[in-house]
C-alpha cells in the first residue's frame, strides 16, 4: 500500500516536471514549481524524513515561490524564446550530451549497494554511532538535530555562511541606491479589508509558530533553518500588505543587515568559546561542566544563530528586490 | 480505512494537478495551487496517522500557514506590479 | 475509545474523502474560473473539516487533538480569505464570469464589471 | 497596557503551550521570551487593535458558528449534487447587494461566511454593499433574505 502511494506521488512529480519544461509562461512555471515543492514534501513525509519535509514545506512551497515572483516582476513573464521562435533551433548536441551523461550516471549506480541494504557503507560507517550513542552523548531525542548541529556542526556552519554570503551578494548586486531612496508607495493591499484583518490576526501567530519551531528542533522536526524562513514569511506578509515603508519602520534595514551578521557571529563564537575552554572548535562538551548540558546549550545557541541569519537574509533579499522593482516601476 | 482516504486525497490531487497544467487563465492555476496546498495538508495529516507519527502535524500546520502567504504573494504580484490585462490570455498553446 | 466514536470517525473520513474527490471533479468540470471556485471551496471547508474531525476522534494524545483543531481553524480562516482575494483580483483584472444569457446559454458577461 | 495586548498575550501563551506540550523550566523560559518578543514586534507593527482582537464578539461567536455549520452542510450537499449532475446546466450570477453599515470586523465575518459557504463567493465588500458570485441564482435569494446579515449584525453589537 505504501509503495502504491509512493508510485502515485512519483508519477505526479514526473508529470509536473514535464509540465514545467513544456509551459512557456514563467508565471505558470512558478505555480507548477510550487506544486512540485508540495509534492516533494509529501514524498519526504512518506520516506519518514520529517526534517527534510519540514524544510521543503517552508522553503520549496513557501518562500521560494515568493522570491521567484519578485524576481519575475523585474525580469518579465515570458521566456525570450517564446517571443521570437527560432526556426533553426535544434538542440540535438545538447540532447545527446545529456542522454550520454545520464546513461553513464545510471551505469555508475550499478556499483553502488542496493537502496536500504544493511551492509551499505552508509549504514555501517557512522550511522550506528549516531543512532546508538546520540541519546547519551547529546541527550536530545531528535537524532537529525544532533547530527546537524553537533556531529556535523562544521558543515552547518558552512551552510550558514553560504546563506549569509547570498545575502551579501544580493545587496552588492541589486542594492545600488534602491535601499536608501525613499520608496514611493503605489497602491497598498491594506485597503483590502478582509485580507488586512485576517492577516493582522495571523501574523503574531505565525511569528510565534516560527519561534516554537526554532526552540523545539531538539524534540521534533524543525530548527533554525525552517524557523528563520517561517519568521521571514510573516514579515514578508506584513510588507506585502502594508508596504515596504511600514515594514522598514518596524525593523530598519541597517538592523536587519546587522542581525544577519550577528547570527553567523553567534555560531562562530560558540565554537571559539569551546576552544577557549580547552576543546576543539564547536566541541560543545566544553561549554559546561556537564558534557550533555554543554551539548544542549551549544545546539540551542547554534540553532539560534542559524535562525537569526536565515530570517534576516530572507528579509534582506525580499526588501531589496521589492525596492528595486518598485523603483523600476516608477521609471516606466 | 486510512488507506481509502489517502487514495481519495491522491486522486483529488491528481485532478487539481491537471487543472494547474491546463489553466487556461492564470487565476485557474492559482486556484489549483491553493487547492493542491489544502490537499497536501490533509495528505500529510493522514499519512502521519497512518504511520503512527503524529508529529507530522507540525508540517501540516506550516503548509496551512504558508499556503495563505503564497497566495497573497501571487495576488500582490498581479494586482499591484503588472497590468492585469494579460489575465485572460491563453498562454499555453504549444 | 468507544465503538461509537470509531464508527463515527470512519464515517467522517469516508465522507470527507468522497467530498475531496467531488471538489476536484468540479474543479475539472465547471466551465470557468468563478464556477470552479465554488467547487474548490467544497474541499476547503467541509472535506477538510470532516477528515480532520475524523482524525480528531482517533487522536492518541491531547496535543495531537489540539494541533488538529489549530490546523482546522487556520484552514477555515485562510481558505475563504484567499478565495475572496482571488475572486476580487480576477474581477479587477477584467476576467469576465460566465453568466446565463437571454437564451439561457452561458456566455461571458458583457456589462462592465469594474476594474480594468 | 491595552486590553487587546493582554488578550493577544493570553492567546499566544495558549498557542505556545498547545504546540509545545513540553512543560520544563527551559521551555517556560524560552516560551516567555518568545511570547514577549512577538508582542514587541506586533506592537511595533501596530497589528494589535480591536480589529485583530475583536473581544466584543467572543460572547456570541459559538452560537453563530453552530448556525454557520448547519448552513455549510446544506449548501455543500447542493454544490456536490451540482458537480455530479450529468447535465451541468449552471445558472451562475454576479450580484451586488445593498447593505447597511457594518463595522470592519463585521464586514470580514460576513464576507468570509459567504465565501465559506460553498456556492457563494464574496468578490467585493464596501461600506454599503457586498458583491457576490453564486454558482446558482437561488443562493443569491438566500443572501438577499438577510438572515446571515442579521445574525452578523447581532454579533457585532
Amino acid at each position: 500500500m505504501e509503495s502504491f502511494v509512493h508510485v502515485v506521488i512519483i508519477l505526479m512529480l514526473v508529470t509536473t516536471a514535464i509540465a514545467i519544461v513544456r509551459v512557456k509562461d514563467l508565471f505558470a512555471v512558478t505555480m507548477l514549481a510550487g506544486i512540485y515543492g508540495l509534492l516533494s514534501a509529501s514524498f519526504f513525509v512518506l520516506m519518514d524524513a520529517h526534517d527534510v519535509a519540514f524544510t521543503e514545506a517552508a522553503v520549496g512551497a513557501g518562500i521560494s515561490t515568493l522570491l521567484v515572483l519578485t524576481t519575475l516582476s523585474m525580469t518579465g513573464r515570458f521566456e525570450k524564446a517564446s517571443v521570437k521562435p527560432q526556426a533553426d533551433y535544434r538542440p540535438v548536441l545538447a540532447l545527446v550530451l545529456v542522454t550520454v551523461t545520464g546513461a553513464l550516471l545510471i551505469y555508475g549506480t550499478q556499483d553502488m549497494p542496493g537502496f536500504g541494504t544493511a551492509d551499505a557503507p552508509v549504514q555501517t560507517h557512522v550511522v550506528p554511532r549516531y543512532l546508538n550513542d546520540s541519546a547519551t552523548e547529546i541527550g536530545i531525542p531528535n537524532v537529525v538535530a544532533s547530527i546537524l548541529a553537533s556531529y556535523r556542526g562544521y558543515d552547518t556552519f558552512g551552510e550558514v555562511v553560504v546563506i549569509f554570503t547570498a545575502g551579501i551578494g544580493v545587496l552588492a548586486m541589486v542594492m545600488s541606491n534602491a535601499t536608501k531612496m525613499p520608496v514611493v508607495q503605489t497602491a497598498l493591499m491594506s485597503d483590502h479589508v478582509v485580507l488586512r484583518i485576517v492577516s493582522k490576526m495571523l501574523i503574531p501567530l505565525i511569528m510565534l509558530f516560527a519561534l516554537y519551531v526554532q526552540f523545539h528542533g531538539e524534540y521534533g522536526p524543525g530548527g533554525g533553518f525552517q524557523a528563520g524562513v517561517i519568521f521571514a514569511s510573516a514579515f514578508i506578509l506584513y510588507a506585502m500588505l502594508f508596504g515596504l515603508t511600514a515594514a522598514r519602520n518596524v525593523v530598519n534595514h541597517t538592523l536587519v543587515q546587522l542581525l544577519s551578521a550577528l547570527g553567523v557571529l553567534l555560531y562562530g563564537s560558540v565554537g571559539v568559546v569551546a576552544m577557549i575552554n580547552g576543546g576543539n572548535f564547536l566541541d560543545y562538551n566544553f561549554l559546561s561542566d556537564d558534557p550533555v548540558a554543554g551539548q544542549m546549550l551549544g545546539i540551542l545557541l547554534v540553532e539560534l544563530g542559524v535562525g537569526i541569519t536565515v530570517a534576516s537574509v530572507m528579509i534582506i533579499i525580499f526588501f531589496t528586490f521589492t525596492a528595486r522593482s518598485q523603483k523600476e516601476g516608477e521609471a516606466d | 480505512m486510512f488507506t481509502a482516504v489517502t487514495i481519495a486525497v491522491l486522486v483529488a490531487m491528481a485532478l487539481a494537478l491537471f487543472r494547474a497544467y491546463a489553466g487556461p487563465t492564470l487565476y485557474d492555476r492559482i486556484l489549483a495551487v491553493n487547492v493542491f496546498g489544502t490537499k497536501t495538508v490533509l495528505l500529510i495529516a493522514i499519512v502521519g496517522f497512518l504511520m503512527g507519527r503524529p508529529e507530522f502535524l507540525d508540517i501540516a500546520m506550516v503548509y496551512a500557514l504558508m499556503n495563505f502567504i503564497t497566495v497573497i504573494g501571487i495576488l500582490r504580484f498581479f494586482e499591484y506590479s503588472s497590468p492585469g490585462k494579460s489575465a485572460n490570455s491563453e498562454t499555453v498553446k504549444d | 475509545m468507544s465503538i461509537v466514536a470509531t464508527y463515527l470517525s470512519w464515517a467522517l473520513l469516508v465522507i470527507g474523502g468522497l467530498l475531496c474527490i467531488s471538489g476536484s471533479v468540479g474543479l475539472l468540470r465547471f466551465p470557468d474560473f468563478f464556477t470552479r471556485m465554488h467547487a474548490a471551496s467544497v474541499t476547503d471547508t467541509l472535506a477538510t473539516g470532516m477528515i480532520l474531525a475524523g482524525l480528531m476522534l482517533q487522536a492518541p494524545t491531547w496535543i495531537v487533538l489540539a494541533k488538529l483543531i489549530m490546523i482546522l481553524v487556520f484552514v477555515l480562516l485562510t481558505g475563504p480569505t484567499a478565495g475572496h482575494a482571488l475572486a476580487k483580483a480576477a474581477l479587477h483584472s477584467g476576467l469576465k464570469p460566465l453568466l446565463p444569457g437571454k437564451s439561457g446559454v452561458l456566455e461571458a458577461d458583457t456589462k462592465p464589471s469594474g476594474g480594468v | 497596557m491595552k486590553i487587546q495586548t493582554l488578550s493577544l498575550g493570553v492567546l499566544l501563551v495558549a498557542f505556545w503551550a498547545l504546540n509545545s506540550g513540553l512543560f520544563k523550566p527551559l521551555m517556560y523560559g524560552l516560551g516567555t521570551a518568545s511570547v514577549l518578543l512577538v508582542l514587541l514586534i506586533s506592537s511595533r507593527m501596530k497589528v494589535i487593535d480591536s480589529e485583530s482582537q475583536p473581544l466584543n464578539l467572543t460572547k456570541n461567536i459559538p452560537g453563530y458558528y453552530l448556525w454557520l455549520l448547519k448552513e455549510l452542510v446544506i449548501s455543500n450537499i447542493k454544490v456536490v449534487g451540482t458537480i455530479w449532475r450529468s447535465n451541468l446546466h449552471l445558472q451562475p450570477a454576479l450580484v451586488t447587494i445593498k447593505m447597511d453599515h457594518l463595522s470592519e470586523i463585521g464586514k470580514v465575518i460576513y464576507a468570509n461566511s459567504i465565501s465559506l459557504t460553498p456556492g457563494t463567493v464574496t468578490t467585493e465588500v464596501t461600506d454599503n454593499s457586498i458583491t457576490v458570485h453564486a454558482l446558482d441564482k437561488s443562493s443569491i435569494a438566500e443572501i438577499e433574505s438577510g438572515e446571515m446579515e442579521a445574525r452578523v449584525r447581532k454579533l457585532d453589537k
